[in-house]
């Protein structure tokens, strides 16, 4: 039984690594400028990772099969070096490791978080609700209405709860169901979430954040690839949870324009 | 099945719009429904995020909080005998609520109080019914593709708001009345309360957006008077 | 406690055996009271968090019985510890009398000391609510509310523990356990002093 | 810390009669199979939603007989909404975390074999140990009540994040009653929990036997002690948090709601709460939470790895001292749950060390173990084989830890299936192969039968197998962005994933119907096994040196006097290649 714990075990632990080996999953392709550092470190991570899963796995299975039901009375030996050695070489290794991966993990971290984005970067509104994103786009006078909660009309499509009839600011707001932007241009998004908490993650960007009521938090990133993305909420909201989703339209500058005053058009 | 309920639905749509009382050959009360002003623009629908919706329109379906007919005729209007009439019983056949292509059918659905109210999905996606009475009691069930109808009653009289919570853009109405006495105000704006017996009656007009408004009637006979509503339309 | 029912205890049951009982009931005492300083430690963080987070932060006036109430306790906790010297001598089998009923005095004016710090909380609220706050009026009041109530609930249980004791003082002397005295004014002290601190944080943050 | 010198009393008289025997007994031994019982009641509901779960996830729209009798509005026509769900998956969570894994290997063996390791007769403070069972026990009949109200149980999965669980019914179906069952029961659970850990700590304080000092205890008593050290801390904060949903619930606070929510349309009467708060607040409890699943297993298969290599492990101390490192920063790494969360950036980076840190005492537990077996004579039994199993089910589940402990990392597989597997794997399966070990291993010592082996190793193959089967994938899934908790996936690019995902239900299915197999060993067992002599497995530690199954006090009136550490094996003995803790004969060392 030991024996055949050992092959199960083996089995086990290279069917577990092949499809990793063969990157049948991984994310797909970045379209973002600090996605690259995120994709350096997950990397990393991975080999260093199976290394020691592999490593531990396979050592386990060997020791099971050449130690494991021995004759009655069978010499018994201990690890040359004992308990100091293991202690200190996990000390070293893993010690290493951790470092190395917090360091280089903080530098990917840092790419996102602690660059403020640049004063020229498109502003955009987005609002997550149950169940649904919606964005909105300042207008021809650069500046967003005044949200009301008390005016949110979802049956009339005034999902944010704008009030033209007494602020100017707000008529000429473009809102809209997705969220397009130019590409390669650095687009600062206001994060407002109208119910539960929600959260923005476009796998391709690389980017993930939570909505949180009461919280104005804002994310900046530059997509460099022309396409459609999916935006999907990753954060447990309601029962629609599963089907809340947007897309990411990243277009030329001058498609951009056009699409803007197609919908400034139509509110 | 979906084939008889979009059926059945029609048949409600069309009770709804002729419902005749116990009293044939009295006289009728009819008119049209019209606004003045500029009504708000109705804006089209994002459906991006259910595909199985959006395929069914050619061009984006735009919201109905709102909608208007030729010559400044305004439709979905429930008109109705607020006092003067007596409670009717409710009648046998049931109400259809059709959920389609991510919108109500129809948009205003008007029916009596313990009327059975029956809620179809004719959709290949979940949709969330939630109504948000005042005065009649909540509920909020999600609809799967496949699954029976929602069946259920209201016993209170109450102009009941209803959501999908799953769609954001999904609203409609549940125009819950006492008597058999109504009528909601088609394309042209056009309504008909036939076979009133003769009496005093107050006949209340409300729209979703607009409010309500009300006029006295008297009806002696079999004669037909005539009652024309006019509502103040904004453009926010 | 079924040493009465059970004989063979009896042998097992020595000095020694006591003295584990006494061990493990004051340390049992000594956990109990780190999970609960855990858990106000959670409730006052809360507090702060909150402070912190929020737009609505308003002052309210603490009514003036708090500081009466204080006092009481703090009186409650003198008589305790005079009663628990007065009991020194005492154990299960031999009763002084005359201990015992010095003892019994000061343990009722601990209790009658303790009912009255709870019935002075339960006139604070009254205060409170007499001048329109209410548990949900805004944060200030929402975390008085809890915090009070909550060092209320615990404190009821240490008048649980004072009447067990003096019962067993009363009803039936010799099932009176030293160790079970002694937990009870470890708490009782130790319920004290975390109303002193409960209260500098309400004066401070509220 | 002094040595404790004496017996305990015969704290409580001999049961006589069917109650005070079986249902409100004081004795340990029965209060822990009690909470065996219902840990085995809870994991057989547990598994039963996750089938639920993945059958649906994998064939939507197939009708399941019956449910509709669970629940109509839930399941209409036995097709699960979108709602029923996340209902299923909140209860699912809700009996496995606090039901499930911190009953069985902690509650369940800790309360059987604690008082037994150390020499003492049981618990310090009985009617207490008696009370947390019970208020348990309830807390766990609120839970399920859930199920029965026309609500519905919540649906906002075992975290219950403020606002969704705070705003009440209009958050949808099951946030109104449902929910308030769901603080409740917490809340109850976490004074259940709180009784339990105070008794475990006191006693191994204070009624160890003569000779037994803490260096000489076993391992798993040791991993017990420091499991109720945490509990006890955990559980104080998760308390006040859940009083505070509740109050927000029911009482209008707003505690956790900050102003001008509109949820169903519905502008909310709520100002100036902070949904971060609750976050904080539950994850200060939820990672030492998962610490308190996963040590006692840990304890539990270094003591049964002994046992069967016949060999003391290289270095019990060091364990010991990792087990009480890991329980230390266990309390400074809860961010890690928030890094996406809004919460401060460089925070996330104050969390990200310590969590990496961990990495270090975990490493040196399994370098210990896999260097103790060089050498070593492993003895083969169901058993040893799921403490085998355990090792490398932790070594793969806590690799995946190394990703999600970095913030840059987590930005991509924050909430995806790679979550789920990870903490499926370290600490569900985990932890529960080291209750599989305990239970084969202790069974004869609590029921005077031993367990059938065939059937042990059978169940141990299947499970094995299967686990990997199930929770490898979803490591897989979630590289690619498979989000969890999707009722539906409804994404573009999870269509070519729906094989991926069938299999892992197939797996499930076969899983979960191979623990019939255990459940099928435990009864059977029960009646037919053969009979277990007192130290079937050649054991050194107190609890083989007393019959099985042992009398009510379990030293009856001889106190055992402790000579010796607790694993003297592979030595010669008078027994054997073993000597028993409480034997005068000198040790080889």
């Amino acid at each position: 039984m030991g024996k055949m714990f050992a092959i199960v075990l083996v089995i086990i632990a290279l069917a577990s690594a092949y499809p990793i080996a063969r990157h049948m999953y991984v994310p797909p392709e970045d379209i973002s400028t600090h996605g690259h550092a995120i994709d350096d470190q997950l990397s990393d991570t991975m080999a260093e990772a199976g290394f020691s899963f592999l490593g531990a796995q396979l050592v386990l299975a060997f020791f099971v099969w050449k130690f494991s039901e021995r004759k009655e009375g069978a010499k018994l030996k201990n690890f040359p070096g004992g308990a100091k050695l293991m202690v200190t070489v996990a000390f070293i290794i893993v010690g290493a490791e951790v470092f190395a991966l917090g360091v280089l993990g903080q530098k990917a971290w840092a790419n996102v978080y602690f660059t403020p984005p640049r004063p020229d970067a498109l502003q955009i509104q987005s609002q997550a609700g149950q169940f649904a994103f919606y964005f909105r786009y300042p207008g021809l006078d650069g500046k967003f209405g005044a949200i009301h909660p008390d005016k949110i009309d979802e049956g009339n499509q005034n999902f944010f709860g704008l009030d033209p009839a007494n602020d100017i600011e707000s008529r000429d707001d473009i809102v809209s169901g997705e969220l397009a932007i130019p590409v390669n241009r650095e687009i600062h998004l206001l994060m407002h979430a109208k119910d539960v908490g929600h959260s923005f993650y476009v796998r391709e960007l690389r980017i993930q954040q939570d909505y949180v009521p009461g919280l104005d938090l804002s994310v900046h990133f530059t997509a460099t690839k022309i396409g459609r993305y999916e935006i999907v909420c990753t954060q447990l909201c309601g029962l629609g949870h599963y089907n809340m989703k947007a897309y990411l339209n990243v277009m030329a500058q001058d498609d951009f324009e056009k699409w803007l005053k197609q919908k400034a058009s139509e509110q | 099945m979906r084939i008889k309920h979009i059926y059945l639905a029609g048949v409600a749509i069309l009770a709804a719009a002729t419902m005749t009382s116990a009293v044939p050959g009295g006289g009728t009360v009819s008119g049209k429904i019209t606004y003045e002003g500029t009504p708000a623009k109705q804006k089209p629908i994002d459906m991006s995020k259910e595909p199985s919706c959006a395929k069914q329109y050619s061009t984006p379906a735009t919201t109905e909080t709102v909608v208007t007919g030729p010559n400044n005729a305004l439709e979905n209007v429930v008109v109705y005998i607020s006092a003067g009439a007596p409670d009717d019983p409710a009648p046998s056949q049931a109400a259809v609520f059709t959920q389609k292509g991510c919108r109500y059918t129809p948009h205003v659905l008007a029916f009596q109080v313990n009327q059975q109210l029956e809620v179809v999905n004719d959709d290949q996606t979940s949709h969330n019914i939630h109504p948000l009475p005042k005065v009649n009691r909540e509920w909020n069930k999600s609809q799967p593709p496949g699954t029976p109808p929602i069946v259920d009653k209201y016993d209170k009289p109450e102009f009941i708001p209803v959501k999908c919570n799953v769609h954001p853009w999904m609203h409609g109405t549940f125009a819950v009345l006492k008597n058999s006495h109504y009528s909601i105000s088609a394309e042209g704006g056009d309504f008909k309360l036939p076979n009133l017996p003769p009496g005093k009656y107050t006949v209340t007009a409300w729209h979703e957006s607009y409010g309500e408004q009300t006029q006295e009637v008297t009806i002696a006979g079999s004669e037909t008077k005539s009652v024309n509503f006019v509502f103040k339309a904004k453009p926010y | 406690m079924s040493s009465a029912t059970y004989p063979s205890v009896r042998v097992a049951a020595s000095a020694k055996v006591r003295s584990a009982h006494a061990e493990a009931s004051r340390s049992g005492i000594w956990v109990g009271i780190c999970t609960i300083t855990m858990s106000f430690m959670a409730f006052i963080s809360a507090l702060y968090v909150r402070q912190g987070s929020s737009t609505d932060w308003t002052h309210i006036v603490l009514p003036r019985i708090l500081y009466f109430n204080t006092l009481a306790l703090l009186v409650s906790s003198v008589a305790l510890e005079l009663s628990r010297r007065a009991l020194a001598p005492v154990h299960g089998s031999e009763l002084d009398r005359g201990a015992v009923r010095r003892g019994l005095g000061c343990l009722t004016a601990t209790l009658a000391l303790g009912l009255f710090f709870v019935a002075g909380q339960y006139e604070a609220w009254r205060q409170l609510a007499a001048q329109g706050l209410y548990l949900a009026t805004n944060a200030n009041s929402s975390f008085y509310y809890v915090l009070t109530a909550m060092h209320g609930l615990h404190l009821l249980a240490g008048i649980g523990a004072l009447l067990l004791v003096i019962s067993r003082l009363v009803v039936a002397g010799n099932r009176f356990r030293r160790s079970t005295f002694e937990a009870t004014a470890i708490y009782w002290h130790f319920m004290g002093v975390l109303w002193l601190y409960l209260l500098l944080v309400l004066r401070t943050k509220l | 810390m002094q040595e404790a010198s004496a017996q305990p009393a015969h704290v409580h008289a001999p049961p006589e009669g069917f109650i005070r025997k079986h249902v409100f007994s004081l004795d340990h031994k029965v209060i822990g199979k009690q909470y065996y019982a219902l840990g085995l009641l809870a994991v057989c509901m547990g598994m039963a939603l996750s089938w639920l779960m993945r059958f649906h996830l994998v064939w939507p729209t197939t009708r399941i007989p019956g449910l509709e009798l669970l629940s109509k509005a839930g399941a209409p026509g036995g097709i699960i909404t979108p709602e029923y769900y996340l209902s299923l998956l909140t209860m699912h969570g809700t009996l496995m975390v606090f039901f499930v894994l911190t009953n069985a290997p902690f509650a369940a063996f800790g309360n059987y074999f604690l008082p037994i390791q150390i020499g003492a007769e049981d618990m310090a403070f009985p009617r207490f140990n008696m009370m947390s069972f019970w208020t348990t026990f309830v807390a766990f009949l609120v839970l399920v009540l859930a199920f029965v109200i026309p609500d519905g149980p919540p649906i906002s999965g075992w975290t219950s994040y403020a606002p969704l669980s705070a705003v009440g019914q209009d958050a949808g179906p099951g946030m109104g009653w449902g929910m308030n069952l769901w603080g409740i029961s917490i809340a109850i659970f976490c004074i259940g929990s709180l009784l339990g850990a105070l008794n475990f700590i006191a006693t191994t304080l204070d009624l160890r036997a003569k000779g037994m000092t803490l260096m000489r205890m076993p391992i798993c008593t040791w991993a017990w002690f420091i499991t109720s050290c945490i509990a006890l801390l955990a559980f104080a904060v998760l308390l006040p948090a859940c009083i505070l949903l509740i109050l927000d619930r029911t009482a209008g606070t707003s505690f956790f709601i900050p102003s001008g929510l509109v949820v169903s349309d519905r502008l909310q009467p709520h100002s100036g709460g902070s949904p971060l708060l609750w976050q904080h607040l539950f994850w200060f409890f939820g990672h030492p939470e998962v610490y308190i699943a996963i040590l006692p297993s840990m304890g539990i298969v270094s003591h049964i790895l002994i046992n069967s290599m016949r060999k003391p492990l290289l270095s019990a101390r060091v364990i010991i001292y990792s087990m009480m490192s890991i329980g230390f920063l266990s309390w400074m790494v809860w961010g890690h749950h928030m890094f996406v969360s809004g919460m401060n950036p460089f925070s996330s980076l104050l969390f990200s060390f310590p969590t990496l840190t961990i990495t270090i005492p975990a490493t040196i537990m399994t370098m210990i173990w896999l260097g103790s077996l060089y050498g070593a004579n492993i003895r083969i039994t169901s058993a040893s084989l799921f403490a085998l199993g355990f090792i490398s089910m932790f070594v793969s589940g806590g690799v995946s830890g190394f990703f999600l402990a970095q913030p840059s990392i987590d930005i991509v597989l924050h909430a995806t299936y790679f979550v789920v597997g990870h903490f499926h794997m370290v600490m569900g399966v985990a932890s529960i192969f080291g209750v599989f070990a305990g239970t084969y291993f202790w069974y004869g010592k609590m029921t005077g039968r031993m367990m059938n082996e065939k059937l042990g190793q059978l169940h141990f193959w299947l499970t094995f197998i299967g686990t990997y089967c199930i929770f490898m994938p979803f490591h897989y899934l979630g590289l690619v962005g498979n989000i969890r908790r999707y009722s539906a996936f409804v994404n573009d690019f999870t269509g070519p994933l729906m094989p991926l995902h069938k299999f892992i239900t197939i797996a499930a299915l076969c899983t979960g119907a191979a623990q019939f197999i255990f459940i099928f060993n435990l009864i059977y067992s029960h009646f037919k096994g053969k009979p277990a002599s007192e130290n079937p497995w050649e054991g050194t530690t107190l609890e083989w040196s007393i019959p099985s199954p042992p009398p009510w006090n379990n030293f009856g009136d001889k106190h055992p006097i402790i000579y010796h550490d607790p694993y003297q094996y592979g030595v010669k003995g008078s027994k054997g290649d073993y000597i028993m803790q409480d034997s005068p004969e000198p040790s080889a060392s």
